[in-house]
């Protein structure tokens, strides 16, 4: 699916989601298509969304990821596209500020393409002048480090994505 | 004044502060659990910081979270609205700890109007007229006796650890005492493992009537006037309105002078509230304080003119009185709040969900203090109330009149309000009459059930 | 799917969601559809529709007719259900008091069952003292008098229905 | 009082006079066009006619049609609102021949004042300052010279028959006189097909300064003090303000008293609007009246307490305004009113359509009338304005901070609206320092360019 197809399959996407549609099957001679929504349909659809959304990307990278899966299941029957990964994101269960590393100079706890188990340190958030270690909460390689070291974090923003193993 | 106020609540009352941060020029940064993440609070403020899942006990009243928030957003001070962490001197102490100013009285004044018994004496020593009662514990039968001889009868029992009518009981004279007394305190040993009792004066069909405060952080307090409170279901009001039909020129003046006598001795500042009750010959008693706005401030910011949260934040940065109030108080006309809460209103069962229609009166005299909107959501884990709509007339007559034709063009779809409930009230004669006291909502339901 | 279509797409779920129907199939040469609506339909879908609704029935008998038409063309390919009869309404076209006949006591212009002529007077509606004859604007069958004689009309109220032949 | 009233209005101005008739409790019968069926004021009415298809000629403007409803539906009275029959006597008339009150002054009066060099002379008469000019027609260019002379340079020369500034001259000295004077003739001539001209002192820098009236049927007049309308984009009011920080409390009180003698003189009542240019010397010329009650009528409300559209009612039904206005009026605070259009921010064409997110400010201090709401459609018919946003403050300084709060939190989504222009103005330095006049728009949109 060319990069146009995919702008309109999330234009329809986006549109079904925003009637709530729970199911819809289209077949034509160059399409067929078959998408069911997971659960349902996302709270405070129209309104103010577009507002809400840049907000949201901008305090929460973790948003886009969650748009990320409907879309990914919807381009499945279609053809052999190129599989859309699903990364699992490490996120913050406090608000505080991040640090990479367990002291200012210290080699970060992890870095991109370590292997990590479930449990393992992989940065710290500081709140009310505590310490807080972070740990993984699954197994798998480091893929990307999401927020910067010294950034200020939100409760539920993503820190790392890591490829489950 | 302050750069940045941190907003530790949601709803009406977040959007009233950050509201009145923003008329002020000062940055605001809301809080909010992943529930709340479309509310108008998150919208309007200059910043948002999620601080944890729906439940408030994880979010909205964790306190380690919302001082973290703070420390992240770097402000100056925080407002606590009401309800919540408002009235938590705990949470005062750590603002304190963390040199954030906290919005409200100082932790130890907070504590101290938090113990009924502590607020009652101090009430006392500065001669407030208390609700007349035993001074703490009752330690038998006997006592209980000698009690209600001075207090004088009908009396109320009540259990120190009580709560929900459990333990309670009425006594109206020396004969039924004794046995009344025993009931009640195996009754309350039994619900609470503690069968320690007190005893008040019982007023049979008293008036809620309160007494808005503000006093600077250099030892000067004002009262602005009453607010009259009876209109209640289950100790839960439901509508406000200033002044009271109740309080005289000569009383609110008499009483104003002696609260802020009381306040002044116990150090008091920031915004409060003195609640009283009123019995059926006219006579006044203290019977707690509020240490917080309180919802229903608006009908005194109508009737005095006076905006009391944009006080609030004057005082916190420490300005005076007599440059937040520079004319004598005036009570003009007559404001009225309805609460319009997402309840059915006949059996008030709350009502969560999407609003699909929504629809504010608007107009002369009419004030609606709301985060809801068209397409929000109402959140199944907090309390119900979503709008306060206020209206103002020359007396209260006007006032009446408006709040029903405001009430009959707010619309709100999806979801079960109070509106029809409050249409029923405002068509009442006893309602209308004013002649009515906190036992009114028991008497109305009684006719609507009979008509 | 060209944005032709997706407009064409976007009309059918309003047009399905505003008659709160929950699944939808429809098969055509070129196009195959399937719409399965999420939950319930909202309650009093958009606005003030129920009391809009039943407003606009009271006041234009002609908005329901409106409503029937893309019902029709949906319900085409299920059965041949007995076809919806669609007669013509004589509008008033100014608002006034409504009379059936030229003088009190005297007959009516017209009764159910008269054949009328284009231009035929029908009734008179009064406004500010005058008499307005209100002419057919059809040739046909009286089926129906849907306004009483003396009644108040309203600009556009419907006043007889006409088969037109 | 009327038992019913008819509103011969549509939009906000209609439901605010359904809302004043129901807090009084008067029946109210709306009228509406095919285009209106949706509208708030035809839900919020007691009862609901349609009297034609969308085209303002061929249903508000119907006379006919309008009366006809108002018999059907058997009113007392018919309020014509602001535009529209406002001001047109004939309708006054049907409705008086047909046993109806109009809640207007008398026909005779309106059409007085609607012919412009009447009604200047009838103030000239009553001692209100006018603006120097000719006393209607001038016969040739000697007559043009002699006018200038006694009126002063600069003078204006304008087209009897113009408008959209066709046939308009400034003239600064007598030498460049006879030449513009044969051009905005000539021009005149060719676009109206009358070369008749007037003239009038010019002002470079005028500030557009209106006192509101209202008078009983019992011959008693009062003055509610002024507007500052100096905000204008081709001459459409934008921002209306109350008090003008021009007008001294002296000031008022000596306008107040002309105004009152000069329409005692010619038997006015109802509500009014005498409309003056203020020259950059402060000093005040009458330009035209305004016999209906008016758009910005709100920030007068705000700032007395009064309300107009309910004093409106009273005076038709009879009453005296010594029982409608008991107190003296006193000016408190400060109003802004910001119109609301559906146009285009910049370009300003119309924004017809349906809206498809509507979030109305509220909060203390504001107002806002409207009959719109989320899911309202705009038609293309009628003019643009669809909301009012009135606050109000205790100065200038807070209702224009509460104004820029409010405006950040209204809004609306699927049209254009000039909001975001009113938040460009509300941060123009100019706009804030008060010291602006009816050129400001001019000012303020090259400003907007070079930035």
């Amino acid at each position: 699916m060319d990069g146009n197809k995919l702008d309109e399959l999330r234009e329809l996407v986006e549109f079904l989601k925003a009637n709530e549609i729970a199911e819809f099957d289209m077949e034509r001679e160059d399409l067929k298509v078959r998408i069911k929504f997971a659960g349902e349909p996302a709270v405070g659809a129209p309104g103010f969304d577009m507002a809400q959304l840049s907000r949201l990307m901008a305090s929460a990278p973790a948003a886009p990821a969650q748009l990320a899966v409907p879309v990914a299941v919807a381009a499945e029957p279609v053809a052999a596209a190129a599989p859309v990964e699903v990364l699992h994101n490490v996120k913050s269960p406090i608000v505080g500020t991040f640090y990479e590393s367990p002291s200012p100079g210290a080699p970060a706890f992890v870095k991109i393409g370590d292997q990590v188990e479930v449990g393992q340190v992989l940065c710290i958030v500081e709140a009310m002048k505590l310490m807080n270690e972070i740990e993984s909460d699954v197994a798998g390689e480091v893929v990307r480090q999401i927020t910067a070291s010294g950034q200020p974090v939100e409760y539920g923003q993503a820190l790392f994505a890591i490829r489950a193993r | 004044m302050f750069r940045k106020v941190l907003i530790a609540n949601r709803g009406e009352i977040a959007l009233r502060v950050i509201s009145a941060c923003k008329e002020m020029g000062i940055r605001t940064v809301a809080v909010y659990s992943e529930a709340d993440r479309n509310s108008l609070h998150v919208r309007f403020a200059d910043e948002a910081i999620c601080i944890g899942p729906p439940r408030s006990s994880d979010s909205y009243l964790n306190v380690p979270a919302v001082i973290s928030a703070a420390e992240i957003a770097d402000v100056d001070a925080i407002h606590p609205g009401y309800g919540l962490l408002s009235e938590n001197a705990n949470f005062a102490e750590v603002c304190r700890a963390s040199n954030i100013k906290f919005i409200g009285p100082p932790p130890e004044v907070t504590r101290m109007m938090g113990e009924k018994s502590t607020a009652r004496q101090t009430m006392k020593k500065a001669k407030v007229p208390i609700l007349p009662g035993s001074d703490g514990v009752i330690a038998d039968e006997n006592e209980a006796l000698e009690w209600a001889k001075e207090v004088g009868y009908p009396v109320i029992l009540k259990a120190v650890a009580g709560g929900g009518g459990r333990g309670m009981r009425i006594c109206r004279n020396a004969e039924e005492l004794p046995a009344l007394y025993n009931q009640a305190s195996t009754e309350a040993a039994n619900a609470f493992g503690n069968g320690d009792m007190y005893m008040e004066k019982f007023i049979e069909r008293p008036r809620h009537i309160e007494f808005q405060v503000l006093a600077d952080e250099h030892g000067n307090v004002m009262s602005l006037g009453e607010r009259e409170c009876s209109i209640q279901r289950r100790h839960q009001k439901l509508i406000e309105e200033a002044p009271s039909l109740m309080i005289t020129p000569k009383l609110r003046d008499e009483l104003g002078k002696t609260i802020k006598k009381a306040l002044e001795n116990i150090g008091y500042w920031n915004a409060g509230t003195i609640e009283f009750l009123m019995d059926e010959d006219g006579k006044i008693y203290f019977i707690e304080m509020n240490t917080r706005i309180q919802v229903e401030h608006c009908v005194t910011e109508m009737v005095t003119g006076i905006d009391l949260v944009k006080a609030q934040l004057r005082i916190a940065a420490g300005e005076k009185l007599s440059s937040i109030i520079t004319k004598p108080v005036e009570i003009r006309g007559h404001a009225i709040e309805c609460r319009i809460n997402a309840e059915h209103p006949e059996k008030f069962t709350p009502s969560a969900g999407k609003i699909t229609a929504f629809n504010v009166p608007g107009g002369n005299g009419v004030r609606v203090d709301t985060a809801q909107y068209a397409e929000g959501v109402v959140p199944p884990y907090y309390d119900s109330l979503i709008a306060k709509l206020i209206c103002h007339g020359a007396d209260r007559e006007e006032a009446m009149n408006k709040m029903q034709r405001a009430l009959s063009q707010f619309v709100v779809q999806g979801i079960h309000t109070t509106i029809p409930l409050h249409e029923k009230i405002f068509a009442d004669e006893e309602f209308r009459s004013g002649a009515f006291d906190t036992k009114f909502m028991e008497r109305f339901f009684e006719r609507q059930k009979e008509s």
